[in-house]
């Protein structure tokens, strides 16, 4: 189709056309993130969880989406008008903006930015005055208190996760996402293994990042109604939201690929062929467990009290088989698209594994004080993370200038990070400061 | 070719109206915003500089640190007492006719040496490594300034927490 | 003489050191003390003292009569100082902290602690109910430790220390009620009029070092003896006059006599012990220490004959008529230390010394005896108000009555032999001398009997309320009365005139001290021949002394009436007696009162002659001047250097009004330079262009 | 990014810092709330390192950037400090003005 557009333009076209995609379906996948937590947190507490919205109410983000739109649009009386409509859509934007150097596949990348990293971590960082901006424009001290909580616990947590980052970084030799990935594929092994403490940092790290409990101060119902967003309503709030779960994928997105592999399926260099053919057995995987998932929908839609659920449910078994025919039918389509397809696969598969770490971890510990949170991060991962990536920078040079075996200079550096970090726990746990200190600065 | 144009003009316009706005706001926050939006067109304005590294630095330190800072000490202060009273200080009209006559000097510096510098024609690939490259200079050539810098930067971080504790 | 000496001679020197701790406990802790804890201390080291000096005595008779001297030096208290001696000798002046105990000052020691500790035992008993009793003890104490010192000492030095140390307790003790006014003003009476004597005292001891070049007692009569001075050398009769001023100081008599009586003020014990016992023979004692330069000066010793038996007389007399009692004995006690200076006036030193001893026995029998009256009369000591109280208190009454025995010089009681001994010596010395002790005597029977009468006989005056508590005094107070009374009898004893059978062991045991000069010996040699004889004089003189007793008896137990009639038939003579012959009114016109006008004149002086003409003057002066620099400095100084900075505030206003301490101007200070800067370098480019 | 094929002339980067410059300048000059003077500086600074840009880009060479991130430094470390005293000047004096701190006057 390359004479259809000028080719002055040329470039600019596959950047586009990714953008409107990723702009239209993050939306609904936070929507259906929502509905994922609210699955699990059911489950993990002996519930069903939403079930009236279609069939076991899959049908019910889109309702709630509804809903925000239709609501009507508050903004306070006192409020700052300007700051007050300016906020909610810095917050998104800035979400949105931090996508367009996510490599969600080898090809599928709107710019591969050398710096790409560094330029997550920036723009995402930016969501900050989103909130800093709203708290403060409402004009109501719940308000000014979560933003300046948030603002205060992103700009300390940022600093851990980012060290906790560069331990990969070491290991990648490149600030781009994409040679990132392509470093683990050389080396044969995901950098998680490498250096999992640095996983471990960036794990609590973006948590905090992304105001999640068991971080959530910003927000603690309990002490501050709904932290910045006690004012917002209607479309603004779902902006919020949906800015809060976006950077959930954004930094899932991060760690899937310095520490997860990318887009790289499990056992990258396993390849066994199809007998007379060039395909990977492996890659077969996905298509079955589309089938699988499309047969169970088949197996359930005649079960289905109400026919409106009996079709959706039916819907769905045929969305997936025809998922299944896609990736088959990749299998045997060009190259790129190939790789394109079952790297999105895995990548998103691995983010959709770290956000279920997510909401584990949201549902089984309770909040922190302040200024624990504040002593968390200060006194423990940032020392921690420090320590960890000299002990991999020394492990890196023994053996690239020594000649060291890698596995063995990094898992002795894994082992040596280990204890300091139990020093610092029970040094930590020694000193227990008052409660007095809570609400910190 | 033209889009250059657009992009750095787009910039520059941004970057000149937002500072003019900051320094007229009477409102801090506002102020800050402005600012903040200087800044990115800077950032921007780096970027086209082929300057990718220090885009990505001017966001993060700049915009999300150095303004965060801001921005906190502005809603710590008391805005609203300070927001009622005149803005401007008695000398502001001199003030402001001596800057322009600054600005007007250096005008003239420019418009004497016009169409003197040149940019050279643009390699294919511009220190596509730009990262590596500055990474090369600051820990080869310029170790001693770095060295020096960070211990700046320490002292400033005491003196700041020195500053700005209670009850000192 | 470094000769190793028997224990108690070696420790000569802890006599006094027993007191003086006691004495120093008292002031430092006495307060906390119970009373039975102060006095058995207090009484415990006199006691300690008196076992001490026994021993000394004995141990000291132990030694053949030529050495009986024991002299111990702890340290030198003035190391050797080399000087010319009036006489131009080299002399090397050295005080000694020593102690010397021969037979003088062993008797001495044995009177005083002996004595002094009975007193002691009485005084507990007697001051049981007054306040400040652990201050008594204590100042008590430190009598004993000065008195002790004043006869231990080797030296004039060591001994002037005890004498001013006497002088301080008897000031001390005679104010012991300081807040009675009549009290403390005896204290500073009898301390002042001290004082002069005192002055003639140092005065002498200063000659003697001048003149000896030692005041070493042992050393006088040698160098008396190197010196060849003429019998009546004048510069010796000066020493020994000026002691004596001393003498008549501390021992009352003429013309410094006038503060005894007043110290009757003073607590009963204090009187007995201080006043009557021990400090005011003092005097005797020195005078006797020093007798070898009393010997070289004739004129001298006539003076102290003299002295002695005028005072001896003039004290009787005027104790006649007194009415309380411890007045009279007060006056008594002054007459008897006449009688002792004119024995050593005589050069009968032995004698005086002898009359010491047995005038401490019933003189201090007296005081103690009449304190116990007064105990009995609840304070009371006017005799007009007593009478009849010989069957209340029979024991005071006895005791009281065989010290008056002695004091009157009946046969064989104590007072007897002393003052025959002295009349005798005073009768080979010269008849007048003799004349004036003997009608003394007679006197003394008459007054003292006369106080026996009122006291103790006739009916009773005493006041009602006092009447039905009239008691005998407690144990601790009769058992000294008792103990005084048989000394009082067997006292005199020591010493049994030969004539009498006896052997005057006493005298003879003090001679080797008294070192006779030919001369004296071989004059009264001369005199004893010719006159009547001893046995004549004791006849005499019991005549003299029953007539008294009998005198006294017709007045005061017979005709009471009578003493009223003479008293007024002869009234101005009698008011000039019962006022003491206004001596204290003649000394305050002549020297008090000069005295104070002169300490008033010079006052006046010092305000106005010194404070106004001097000091106010320059003071004056002074500010005139520094109101004048003040103005100067004010104007011109100040003036120009405020003209100074007036010129440069005026120069800097412009700078100034660039230092307002903004930022924002100094920031656009900055621009302007800039702008001046980029001006100033367009322009040299501009000229390097063209 | 793709490259672009023509060039601006530095004259026009030039231009661009010298007007932040100036406003920088008026900036700190004319208001009397020293935080937006301090951001005025920040202005200012910049101004500064667009020039550094423009030039280290003309010459090829990165040493202007490299000294853009030392001037990027200054600015932390004097805001830093800027902001500290001024938190402790509101803290005693409760005022952000400039021109009521004149304690250190002559």
């Amino acid at each position: 189709m390359g004479h259809l557009i000028p080719p002055s333009i040329l470039p600019y076209v596959l950047p586009v056309i990714y953008g409107v995609v990723i702009v239209a379906v993050l939306p609904l996948m936070a929507g259906y993130i929502v509905l994922l937590e609210r699955k699990v947190m059911a489950d993990m507490q002996a519930r069903l969880g939403p079930m009236r919205v279609g069939p076991h109410g899959l049908l019910q983000p889109i309702a709630d989406a509804v809903k925000l739109l239709l609501k009507e649009d508050i903004i306070p009386e006192k409020a700052d008008k300007l700051m007050f409509w300016i906020a909610p859509l810095v917050s998104v934007t800035m979400a949105l903006v931090a996508y367009s150097a996510m490599p969600f596949g080898p090809a599928f990348q709107i710019a591969d930015l050398n710096v790409g990293l560094l330029f997550i971590l920036a723009v995402s960082s930016l969501g900050i005055y989103g909130i800093v901006l709203g708290g403060w424009a409402s004009n109501s001290h719940y308000s000014l208190l979560g933003a300046l909580r948030s603002a205060a616990q992103l700009v300390s947590y940022e600093t851990a996760a980012g060290l906790g980052l560069v331990s990969a970084l070491l290991l990648a030799g490149s600030l781009s996402l994409k040679e990132i990935v392509q470093a683990q594929y050389d080396q044969g092994e995901w950098f998680v293994f490498s250096v999992p403490i640095g996983f471990f940092i960036y794990l609590v790290g973006s948590i905090a990042e992304t105001n999640r409990a068991p971080f959530d101060l910003p927000e603690a119902e309990s002490e501050l109604v709904a932290g910045y967003m006690t004012e917002y309503s209607g479309f603004r709030w779902s902006l919020y939201f949906l800015a809060e779960y976006a950077n959930m994928i954004i930094v899932a997105g991060i760690a899937t690929t310095l520490f997860l592999g990318g887009w790289l399926r499990p056992f990258p260099h396993f390849s066994d062929h199809l007998p007379g053919t060039s395909v990977e057995i492996m890659d077969g995987l996905p298509a079955m467990v589309f089938l699988g998932v499309a047969l169970y929908c088949f197996w359930l839609a005649p079960k289905q009290p109400v026919k409106i659920q009996k079709i959706v449910m039916a819907t769905v078994g045929g969305l997936c088989i025809a998922l299944a025919g896609t990736m088959v039918a990749a299998l045997f389509g060009p190259e790129g698209v190939r790789l394109g397809v079952y790297g999105g696969f895995w990548f998103m598969v691995k983010v959709m594994g770290y956000l279920y770490a997510f909401l584990w971890v949201r549902f089984t510990f309770p909040r922190y004080r302040f200024d624990q949170l504040m002593r968390l991060g200060w006194r423990f991962l940032i020392p921690l993370a420090l320590v960890n990536l000299i002990a991999v920078a020394t492990a890196k040079v023994a053996s690239q200038e020594w000649g060291w075996y890698p596995r063995i200079t990094m898992i002795l550096a894994t082992i040596f990070t280990l204890g300091v970090a139990l020093w610092l726990a029970s040094r930590d746990a020694k000193q227990e400061p008052a409660v007095e200190a809570a609400g910190g600065d | 070719m033209a889009l250059n144009y657009i992009l750095f003009a787009f910039f520059a316009v941004m970057a000149i109206g937002s500072s003019i706005l900051m320094v007229t706001r009477r409102n801090i926050i506002h102020s800050a915003v402005f600012l903040i939006g200087a800044l990115l067109a800077t950032a921007g304005i780096f970027l086209q500089l082929q300057a990718e590294f220090l885009f990505v630095v001017q966001i993060i330190l700049y915009v999300g640190g150095i303004m965060v800072l801001f921005v906190f000490v502005i809603m710590l202060v008391n805005l609203d007492v300070s927001m009622r009273l005149v803005q401007f200080n008695r000398q502001k009209w001199v003030a402001g006719v001596l800057a322009l006559v600054l600005g007007a000097q250096v005008l003239f510096a420019l418009w004497v040496g016009r169409g003197e510098l040149r940019l050279p024609a643009p390699a294919v690939d511009v220190s596509p490594r730009n990262t590596e490259a500055i990474g090369q200079a600051l820990f080869q050539h310029y170790m001693l300034p770095f060295e020096i810098a960070s211990i700046l930067l320490l002292v400033a971080m005491i003196g700041a927490v020195v500053m700005a504790k209670r009850r000192v | 003489m470094n000769v190793q000496l028997p224990f108690f001679l070696d420790r000569i020197w802890l006599i006094p050191m027993f007191p003086l701790i006691t004495a120093a406990a008292m002031f430092f802790f006495g307060r906390r003390l119970k009373n039975n804890v102060v006095s058995m201390l207090c009484a415990g080291s006199v006691f300690l003292s008196f076992v001490f000096a026994v021993g000394a005595f004995f141990q000291l008779l132990g030694l053949p009569v030529g050495e009986r001297v024991a002299s111990k030096i702890l340290f030198d208290w003035i190391p050797a100082i080399p000087y010319h001696t009036l006489g131009g000798r080299l002399a090397n002046f050295v005080a000694p902290w020593g102690f010397q105990l021969d037979p003088l000052s062993s008797v001495m020691i044995l009177i005083v602690t002996g004595v002094g500790f009975l007193i002691h035992v009485y005084a507990t008993g007697y001051m049981a109910h007054e306040g400040g009793y652990y201050r008594f003890f204590g100042y008590l104490n430190l009598f004993m430790f000065s008195m002790l010192m004043l006869v231990l000492a080797n030296n004039l030095l060591v001994l002037f220390v005890g004498w001013e140390g006497v002088g301080t307790c008897s000031y001390l003790l005679i104010g012991f009620y300081f807040h009675k006014k009549s009290a403390s003003d005896a204290g500073k009476k009898a301390f002042i009029v001290n004082r002069i004597g005192d002055a003639g005292f140092l005065l002498g001891i200063f000659m003697t070092s001048a003149l000896l070049g030692t005041v070493t007692f042992n050393d006088i009569g040698p160098a008396l003896a190197a010196g060849h001075f003429a019998w009546g050398d004048p510069r010796i009769t000066a020493i020994a006059l000026l002691f004596f001023v001393g003498a008549t100081g501390k021992s009352a008599q003429i013309p410094l006599y006038i503060w005894l009586p007043d110290a009757m003020e003073g607590p009963t014990p204090v009187s007995a012990l201080i006043h009557a016992a021990t400090m005011v023979t003092a005097g005797v004692y020195m005078v006797t220490r020093t007798s070898a330069i009393y010997q070289l000066a004739p004129t001298a010793m006539a003076v102290v004959a003299t002295i002695g038996a005028a005072t001896a007389l003039f004290a009787a007399s005027m104790g006649v008529v007194q009415n309380d009692i411890k007045k009279v004995l007060a006056y008594s006690t002054v007459s008897q230390l006449g009688y002792m200076f004119l024995a050593c006036g005589v050069g009968a030193f032995t004698a005086g010394i002898f009359h010491l001893m047995t005038h401490a026995f019933f003189k201090g029998l007296l005081f103690l005896a009449a304190g116990s009256v007064i105990h009995a009369m609840s304070g009371e000591q006017d005799m007009q108000k007593m009478g009849a109280l010989s069957k209340k208190i029979p024991v005071t009454y006895w005791t009281m009555l065989i010290a008056t025995l002695a004091i009157a010089g009946i046969f064989s009681f104590a007072g007897f032999m002393s003052k025959d001994l002295i009349l005798g010596k005073a009768y080979e010395h010269d008849a007048l001398l003799w004349a004036i002790g003997y009608f003394t005597a007679g006197m003394t029977a008459f007054y003292m009997f006369r106080l026996i009468f009122l006291t103790f006989h006739g009916q009773s005056r005493v006041d009602h309320e006092v009447e039905h508590h009239i008691h005998e005094s407690p144990k601790s107070m009769l058992i000294p009365l008792v103990i005084l009374a048989a000394l009082s009898i067997i006292g005199g004893w020591v010493s049994w005139p030969e004539i009498l059978g006896g052997n005057s062991r006493f005298v003879h045991f003090l001679e080797p001290v008294i070192a006779m000069p030919h001369e004296a010996r071989v004059e009264t040699a001369t005199g004893a021949s010719s006159r009547l004889g001893e046995i004549q004089l004791m006849i005499l003189s019991e005549g003299l002394v029953v007539l008294g007793i009998a005198f006294a008896w017709y007045l005061y137990i017979k005709r009471t009436d009578l003493p009223k009639k003479i008293a007024t038939s002869l009234g101005g003579f009698y008011r000039t007696v019962y006022n003491k012959y206004y001596v204290d009114q003649i000394y305050d016109a002549m020297f008090v009162n000069r005295a104070k006008d002169l300490g008033l004149a010079l006052g006046a002086f010092d305000r106005n002659v010194i404070d106004g003409a001097g000091v106010n003057g320059a003071g004056w002066l002074t500010r005139a001047v520094a109101r004048l620099s003040m103005w100067w400095d004010t104007w011109i100084v100040d003036g120009s250097v405020r003209l100074g900075a007036r010129i440069v505030w005026l120069f800097s206003y412009p700078v100034r009004m660039i230092q307002d301490g903004l930022v924002q101007s100094y920031m656009l200070l900055v621009v302007i330079g800039l702008i001046g800067f980029l001006a100033y370098y367009w322009h040299i480019v501009h000229q390097a262009v063209r | 990014m793709g490259a672009p094929t023509t060039m601006i002339a530095p004259d026009y980067y030039l231009l661009l810092s010298l007007a932040l410059f100036t406003i920088g300048v008026i900036g700190v000059l004319t208001r009397r709330n020293v935080i937006i003077v301090l951001m005025s500086i920040e202005l200012i600074l910049n101004a500064v390192n667009i020039n550094l840009m423009a030039f280290s880009r003309m010459w090829g060479s990165v040493d202007g950037q490299v000294f853009a991130i030392f001037v990027i430094t200054d600015a932390a470390a004097e805001a830093a400090v800027g902001l500290g005293i001024i938190l402790a000047f509101f803290r005693n004096r409760e005022t952000v003005l400039a021109d009521e701190m004149d304690m250190l006057k002559w």
